[in-house]
C-alpha cells in the first residue's frame, strides 16, 4: 500500500504523479522501489478520480487499509 | 561501410533496413511485438494515427526483425519469439502500462468468419433476437442455443456458450451470427510482449485493474482519515470530522450520565417518553391505562 | 493529509515514524515542512496502535449514536 | 400517563412499585389520585419485567429531539 | 433518569416544574434528593418545549418502534 | 455542553472529575460557572464508565441512524 | 483528543480558537500541553466551520450506520 499512499501525499500536494516523484517519495522512506509497481500505479491512476475516491471514503468511513 | 561484418552475404537493402530496425528498437524506452493480423490496412493507417506522439509503429519482414533484435540484444531479443505471423514493432517512451491500455481501448468489435478460431467464448446472449418466428429458431438451436418461439418472435431464452475459445467457427454459427449481428472479435493491435527498460512484459502483467486500484486509493485515504480521526491529528481533510465525533462522544456521555445539560435534556425527555410506552405496551389492563 | 500519508508508508515500511523520516519523506515530495506539523504528528502518534487505528473506522457522526 | 412515571421513578430507585409508594410519588405530585387505577397498575406490573421492557426503548432514544 | 421522570410526572399534572415541586416527587419516592440536579434540570428546561420533544422523539421511527 | 467536555478533558488526562477541576478548566476557557451545574455534572457522573459511554457511542452509531 | 475537547468549549463560550486560549484551558485541565499539536489544531481549524461540523454530525446519522 506504500505506493499508493505516497501517490496520495503528491496528490495532496498538487506534485504530478510520476515515476520520478513516485520513486523520490518511497526511496525517502526506505523503500526498495519496484519500477515496474510504480509504472503501473502512474498508469492506472491516470483513469482514477482520486478526489472522488477520498470522497467515496469519506462519505462511508470505513474499515482502512488494512496493512 | 567497409568495417560491416559480413558472415554471411546478405543484400544491401536488407542491411539498410535492418539498420533503421535497430535505430528504431534504440531510440524507444520500450519496445514490443504487436499482432495486426485481420487489420484492414485502412484501419491500421488510422490506428498508427492516433498513436503518434506515444508510440511509433514499424513493419518489417520478420526475418529482419529478428535479425534486429538479436543485433541489439541488451536484453530486447527476448522478444524473438514472439515475431510470428503478422506482426509490428512498437516503440514507446511512455509507460508500458499506458501503452497496453492504450492499444486495448483501440480495438474494436468486428464478425467472426467460418473457419476462423474463437479468440474466446461466443456467448449468444439472452433476449429477444428480433426475429420473425420461422427457421431460424431451428438455426439457433442447431448451434446450442436455448432458442423458442414467443410474443411473436424469436427469443433466446438464457445466455448460450454455442462455441468455446480455440474452437473453429462453423458456417452454420457464422450465419446465425450473423444474422444475429454479434461481432466476437475484438481487432485491433494486439500487444504480445514489451521489453521494457530491462524487463520483459507478458500483455497479462500490463492488464491494469483499474478498479482495484481504485479500491487501494479509497482504503488508503480511510486508512488516513481514521487514523488522522482516532489519533487526534487534526488535519484540514478531517477537523470537521474530529470535532463532530468529540461533540457526538461528549453527547453520548451526557445521554449515559443523564446530566441535567440544556442540551441532552430534550433526548432525555424524549427516552423517557419511549420507557414509558415500551412500559405502557406491556401493561393489558384498561383500568391501570385509560388514556390509551 | 500529507504528513499523515507520510506516516503510513514509513509504518508500512516499517520504519520509525520520527521527525527525520517523515521529513525525509515530505520533502521528497515537494512539500515545504512544518515542523510543527511533523512534532504535533509525532506526539499525536506516539500512545496509538496505528494497525488498530486504521482499522478503526473514524464515523464522525458518533453523535448519530448518542442521540 | 402519570401513574406509570411514578412507577417508573419507583423502579429506578429500588423502591417497590406498591399502592402505598404509588400514592404518595403521585400526591406529592399534586395529582388527585385514583386508587383503582394504582392497584390495576400494580397489578398489571406484577408479570412485567420492567427493566427488560424500557430496554428496548432505552437502545433507540429520541434521535429525533437530538436532531 | 428519576430526576426526568419526575419532571414529566409535573408536567402531565400541569403542575410547575420548579425545584420544590421536583424535589417533593423525588423526596416522596425514597430519592436522596441532590439539590443541584434539580438545579440544573429545572435551569435546563427552562429553554426546552417538553410537549415539542415527546413529539419529535415519537416521530423518530425508532424509537416509535422500539415503544 | 462545555462542561461535559470539561468533564471529557479531565477524563483523558486522568485528573479526578471533581468540582475544584471542572471549574478551573472552565475558568481557564472564560466560561461564567455556575456551581449548581457543576455539582449537578459531578454528582451526574459519579456512576457513569465514562470510557464505556464513549465507547458505546462510537460502537453503535447504527441506533442512531435507525432513529 | 482534549485539544479537540479544548478547542469546543472555547466554541461554546465564545472565545476565539487560539493558541493561548487552548493552552489555557489544557494547562488548566493539567495536560502537559504541547505547543506543536495546539498550533495544527489551530491551523487545521482554521477554514473549519465548527457549528455545521457538529450539525453534520448530529443531523446525518446514517454516516455512522456506514461504519
Amino acid at each position: 500500500m506504500e505506493y499508493v499512499y505516497a501517490a496520495l501525499i503528491l496528490n495532496e500536494t498538487g506534485e504530478e504523479i510520476n515515476e520520478d516523484n513516485l520513486t523520490a517519495v518511497l526511496d525517502a522512506a526506505g523503500v526498495d522501489v519496484e519500477e515496474s509497481r510504480v509504472k503501473a500505479l502512474v498508469a492506472a491512476l491516470e483513469d482514477v478520480d482520486i478526489e472522488e475516491a477520498i470522497e467515496t471514503a469519506a462519505a462511508a468511513p470505513a474499515a482502512g487499509a488494512a496493512a | 561501410m567497409s568495417s560491416a561484418r559480413r558472415t554471411e552475404t546478405i543484400p544491401e537493402w536488407k542491411k539498410e533496413e535492418v539498420d533503421e530496425l535497430v535505430e528504431f528498437i534504440d531510440s524507444f524506452a520500450s519496445v514490443g511485438v504487436v499482432g495486426v493480423a485481420g487489420i484492414p490496412s485502412r484501419q491500421l493507417q488510422l490506428m498508427r494515427r492516433e498513436l503518434h506522439g506515444s508510440a511509433d509503429l514499424r513493419m518489417s519482414r520478420n526475418t529482419l526483425v529478428v535479425r534486429a533484435l538479436e543485433e541489439v540484444d541488451e536484453g530486447v531479443e527476448q522478444l524473438t519469439e514472439h515475431v510470428s505471423g503478422q506482426v509490428a514493432l512498437v516503440g514507446t517512451n511512455d509507460n508500458p502500462f499506458g501503452l497496453y491500455k492504450q492499444l486495448e481501448a483501440s480495438k474494436t468489435p468486428a464478425p467472426i468468419n467460418a473457419g476462423e478460431v474463437a479468440p474466446n467464448d461466443i456467448v449468444i446472449p439472452e433476449g429477444d433476437t428480433g426475429v420473425d418466428p420461422g427457421p431460424f429458431v431451428g438455426e439457433l438451436q442447431t448451434v446450442g442455443a436455448a432458442a423458442r418461439i414467443q410474443d411473436g418472435s424469436i427469443q433466446v431464452t438464457e445466455d448460450s456458450t454455442v462455441l468455446e475459445e480455440g474452437e473453429v467457427v462453423s458456417d452454420d454459427l457464422a450465419n446465425v451470427l450473423t444474422e444475429l449481428g454479434i461481432e466476437p472479435k475484438e481487432v485491433g493491435l494486439d500487444l504480445k510482449s514489451v521489453y521494457s527498460e530491462g524487463v520483459l512484459f507478458e500483455p497479462e502483467e500490463l492488464a491494469i485493474d483499474v478498479e482495484e486500484y481504485e479500491a487501494d486509493v479509497q482504503a488508503a485515504a480511510a486508512a488516513a482519515r481514521n487514523l488522522s480521526v482516532n489519533a487526534g491529528y487534526p488535519t484540514a481533510r478531517t477537523a470537521g470530522t474530529l470535532l463532530a465525533k468529540a461533540s457526538g462522544e461528549a453527547k453520548s456521555v451526557a445521554l449515559h450520565a443523564e446530566i441535567e445539560s440544556p442540551d441532552v435534556v430534550p433526548d432525555l425527555i424524549g427516552k423517557a417518553d419511549a420507557q414509558l410506552r415500551a412500559l405502557a405496551a406491556h401493561i393489558d389492563d384498561e383500568e391501570a391505562l385509560p388514556e390509551e
